[in-house]
């Protein structure tokens, strides 16, 4: 079902913990759905200098996590607003059609993180709509276009 | 370790079937001769699966499996039945090809009762009778859970219907080689079985049909069976469900006791190497071979990948698979949260198990666990590993 | 040489099923890698069917056989489509896996037109569309017909349905490696076949469902088969169904060739030596292999035993076994009187078939004729031998 | 479908053809119906002594009327009227459910031979309900109880 490549990110998940000093945290899903993404960043300025997660959930959901946390660390702020859940599906290589929502959940936990890096600085938070259980999420306008 | 799921088929069922395919292929509802080889094997099949049931042959009739047998039944006396009333009786924890069938009869009128159970997992035979009303035309009650492996009080069940004049089915899948059975003593009317679950062919079934009992087809067409199922018979498959029913069903009592002693095993030494875990279904009254946990703070699937990436197969309940990801409807109905039902692990043994097999998942299972739990932002600080990096 | 009642399954089939019976037998399913090898056997086999028909992969549905696959398009269709209209437009030479689903239709509240065929057997595309009214959803008509071998204007039917947005279903049970089948060039919808007809294994069909056709599932259950056909996969049978299709389609022509050229010299040899005889179905758009003919004065079944007695295995239409024995209902239809349709044979040809089976029955058949023809009253002096005792 | 000894019959049956100068012909079935037997009888006295037949059928039928008409020669007209098809199975040895209706024809077919018999005697036949294509056979009283 998963390649061999997302068998080695769930096996061997990377950036797995929590960031004591945490400069923001997001969380999306909800035990119901079967699924909690919980991301912990480090933010000098407008860079994310860590990234850490806690996942409860099916092997995409531990995949989607290990690779998003992976991906936005050393990125700027909108830089990782910016990233999609097919980054993080290509970035893995392939996840089974069932599973996409669990990318989706990656990019939401990023952009919810990011929010609350920005309320605590007493920013607006950018515009996003939440997902549901079903993984369908709204496109709310990222920074670039915001 | 998932020998509910399927099971490999036994030498002795395949060398069963070998001559079929090629030598004695006819069509046994051919006329010649040659025919004679392919309908004595498919009519001693047919013995054996009566024998096995208590049943006579000319009341068990081959399908392609449990499904299909589970559709047959349910539909087939529903439709046959319909201007005697309109009302069906099931449980909710059936396998989907009954709870299904069950929601497609009520989209054509049909009124459905799916009954509770209780936190093991069994039906109460006084919720039966009280369910039935002068409507009520069937009754079915599943013999054995696939999930949790609890075994229903089938005679009780059986004896409340037929006390009101009411049909029983029940599935008993699961309960073939695990449960002795009688269809007589037991109150059943019809029956659904699925050869892969003993050793036997994938694609094969059957269902029992107690003589005289009004069900509508539901496959048309040639007068295969006695004209109640269509199609070419499948020789092969048949004869080896023959085969595999009389090994699967010759020494229960033994066969159980080997089983059940490595499952109690495994159970013990799960729930003392791994805190916050919970062993789901009956205690006594359960498969031998299944054992059926729930590991809070933990979702199955990633636990079957990591089983896996150990060697071992499993298989869980939460099947997040649709997007919405449900989890089992079973493990709801015995009053699990959903986050508890999300972290469900099933281990049904079978013959090709060894101690070793079980020295191995307890070996393995408890890292699992663990470094799944130390991912895992619901696990309280207390049952977190120390953290690796 | 009754190849269209079923035919033995070739060694390469056999080879290729075997690993999947005992080392690759898990559930396709089933989540973990071990599962892999089934799956992986499965889609190979859903490949090779779309492949011989000119369908995409995601098109194609495993069945339990051709009974199945027809009772499956044509109530899945009905019932899915019921608010669409309730009309259903099929042919009296039908198989009865059509025709009884068809008048079990009708007793759910359907409508159904029987259309006549001409005296080969062949449906006028033109009834199709004049039999078409704006509650029409369905047309069915068989591919090539299991008795008299008639092979139908398909295209041309299914063009009339398309361009009357009806949807059209063929039963192609006999046509698989006789006729050259694509999808979209002969506008199908959905197509059924079975695959111990094409030297593969009893108990295995597929349904060819056009992407986007609404169709209501037959079997309830499990989310098999992408949710549309529940029941564990019977991965051996699907193997053996794909490899048997990619070899019976790899070189349809030369295999016609061959056939009818054996098939040809039979007709001739028994029509030049059997008086009062006819040769049944159409004279060029036939199957290959199918040979059937009416002998004055005899009945079928006698034929088939003296034949049989004589080691050739051959069929009749004239089905003497329900008490009531009623004749062909296709022999009738292309305008057969009772009596001949009584005497009735049909040979249908094979892979193993030689020059010397046709040698064979060409010593045999006029023997068999002459001596069931003393023996009837029916027969006039001048076509009788002399007295024998 | 057919056992040993039925086969033996169908592939050589005795008694086939007509007799010349028979005393009685009994004709049952239909081409309809798929099975015409006619009986011919030679009759000395009460004594039957040559019956033969003519069969369009199935193998049972063909079976039957040969076993029926080894079974009359040398019988009493009031002897063979008894036989029944019962009689008729148990001399073949079996036939299969399905079949047993040609057991039936045969019966038939010999009282209505008699009955022909009768008739050109100047008496009355004994009474019969002649059977339909289903082989089902009203049992009218034969001469033992009318
Ligand atoms: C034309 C046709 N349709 C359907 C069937 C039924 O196929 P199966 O016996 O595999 O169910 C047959 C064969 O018996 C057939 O010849
Ligand atoms: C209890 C129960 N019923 C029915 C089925 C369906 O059987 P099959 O997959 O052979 O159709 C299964 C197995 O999947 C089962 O466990």
């Amino acid at each position: 079902m998963y390649t061999e490549k997302v068998m080695e990110e769930i096996t061997n998940p990377q950036n797995v913990g929590e960031i004591a000093d945490a400069d923001a945290v997001g969380e999306v899903g909800s035990p119901a759905c079967g699924d909690i993404m919980r991301i912990y960043l480090k933010v000098e300025g407008d860079r994310i200098t860590d990234a850490r997660f806690r996942t409860f959930g099916c092997g995409a959901a531990i995949a989607s996590s290990s690779m998003a946390t992976r991906m936005i660390r050393g990125m700027s702020l909108a830089e990782a607003w910016a990233v999609s859940n097919a980054d993080v599906v290509e970035a893995l290589g392939a996840l089974p059609l069932a599973k996409v929502h669990c990318s989706v959940l990656a990019r939401d936990a990023i952009r919810a993180a990011i929010n609350d890096c920005r309320t605590r600085r007493g920013l607006e938070p950018w515009e996003v709509r939440s997902s549901g259980c079903d993984g369908e999420t709204g496109h709310g306008p990222g920074p670039e276009n915001g | 370790m998932d020998h509910a799921a399927t099971t490999f088929m036994k030498p002795e069922v395949l060398a069963a079937m070998a001559p079929y395919f090629s030598r004695y292929f006819g069509n046994p509802s051919s006329f010649y001769r040659f025919a004679r080889e392919s309908r004595k094997g498919v009519e001693e099949a047919r013995g054996a699966v009566g024998a096995a049931l208590g049943a006579s042959t000319d009341e068990i009739f081959f399908t392609a499996g449990g499904s299909e047998a589970d559709n047959w039944a349910i539909k087939g006396v529903a439709l046959a039945n319909r201007e005697r009333g309109d009302h069906i009786i099931t449980s909710a924890i059936e396998h989907h090809a009954v709870l299904h069938t069950c929601e497609w009869l009520e989209k054509q009128g049909f009124s459905v009762t799916y009954l509770p159970v209780d936190e093991f997992g069994r039906v109460d035979p006084g919720d039966v009778e009280d369910a039935i009303t002068d409507k009520t035309i069937l009754v079915s009650v599943m013999m054995a859970n696939n999930e949790i492996g609890t075994v229903q009080p089938v005679a009780e069940i059986g004896k409340v219907a037929h006390d009101h004049g009411v049909l029983f089915h029940t599935d008993a899948v699961q309960a073939i080689g695990a449960v002795p059975i009688d269809v007589d003593a037991m109150g059943i009317d019809l029956l659904s079985l699925s050869g892969h679950k003993f050793y036997g062919p994938k694609g094969t079934g059957a269902l029992y049909i107690r003589r005289g009992t009004r069900v509508e087809n539901l496959v048309h067409g040639g007068g295969q069976e006695r004209g109640r199922r269509a199609g070419t018979e499948n020789v092969p498959g048949i004869v080896g469900l023959g085969r595999a029913i009389a090994l699967a069903t010759a020494d229960i009592e033994g066969h159980n006791r080997r089983i059940a002693g490595m499952r109690d095993r495994l159970v013990r030494g799960v729930l003392d190497a791994i805190p916050d875990a919970r062993a789901n279904g009956h205690p006594t009254e359960r498969l031998a071979n299944n054992a059926n946990f729930s590991f809070r703070y933990v979702e199955g699937e990633s636990i079957l990948l990591l089983l896996d990436a150990r060697g071992i197969c499993a298989s869980t309940g939460s099947a997040c698979s649709s997007g919405s990801s449900e989890p089992s409807h079973v493990l709801l109905a015995i009053g699990l949260s959903h986050e508890e039902a999300h972290g469900s692990l099933r281990l049904t043994l079978g013959d090709a198990n060894t101690e070793e097999d079980v020295d191995h998942l307890l070996e393995v299972l408890p890292d699992v666990i663990g470094r799944l739990r130390q991912i895992s932002p619901l696990t309280p600080i207390s049952a977190r590993m120390p953290e690796a990096d």
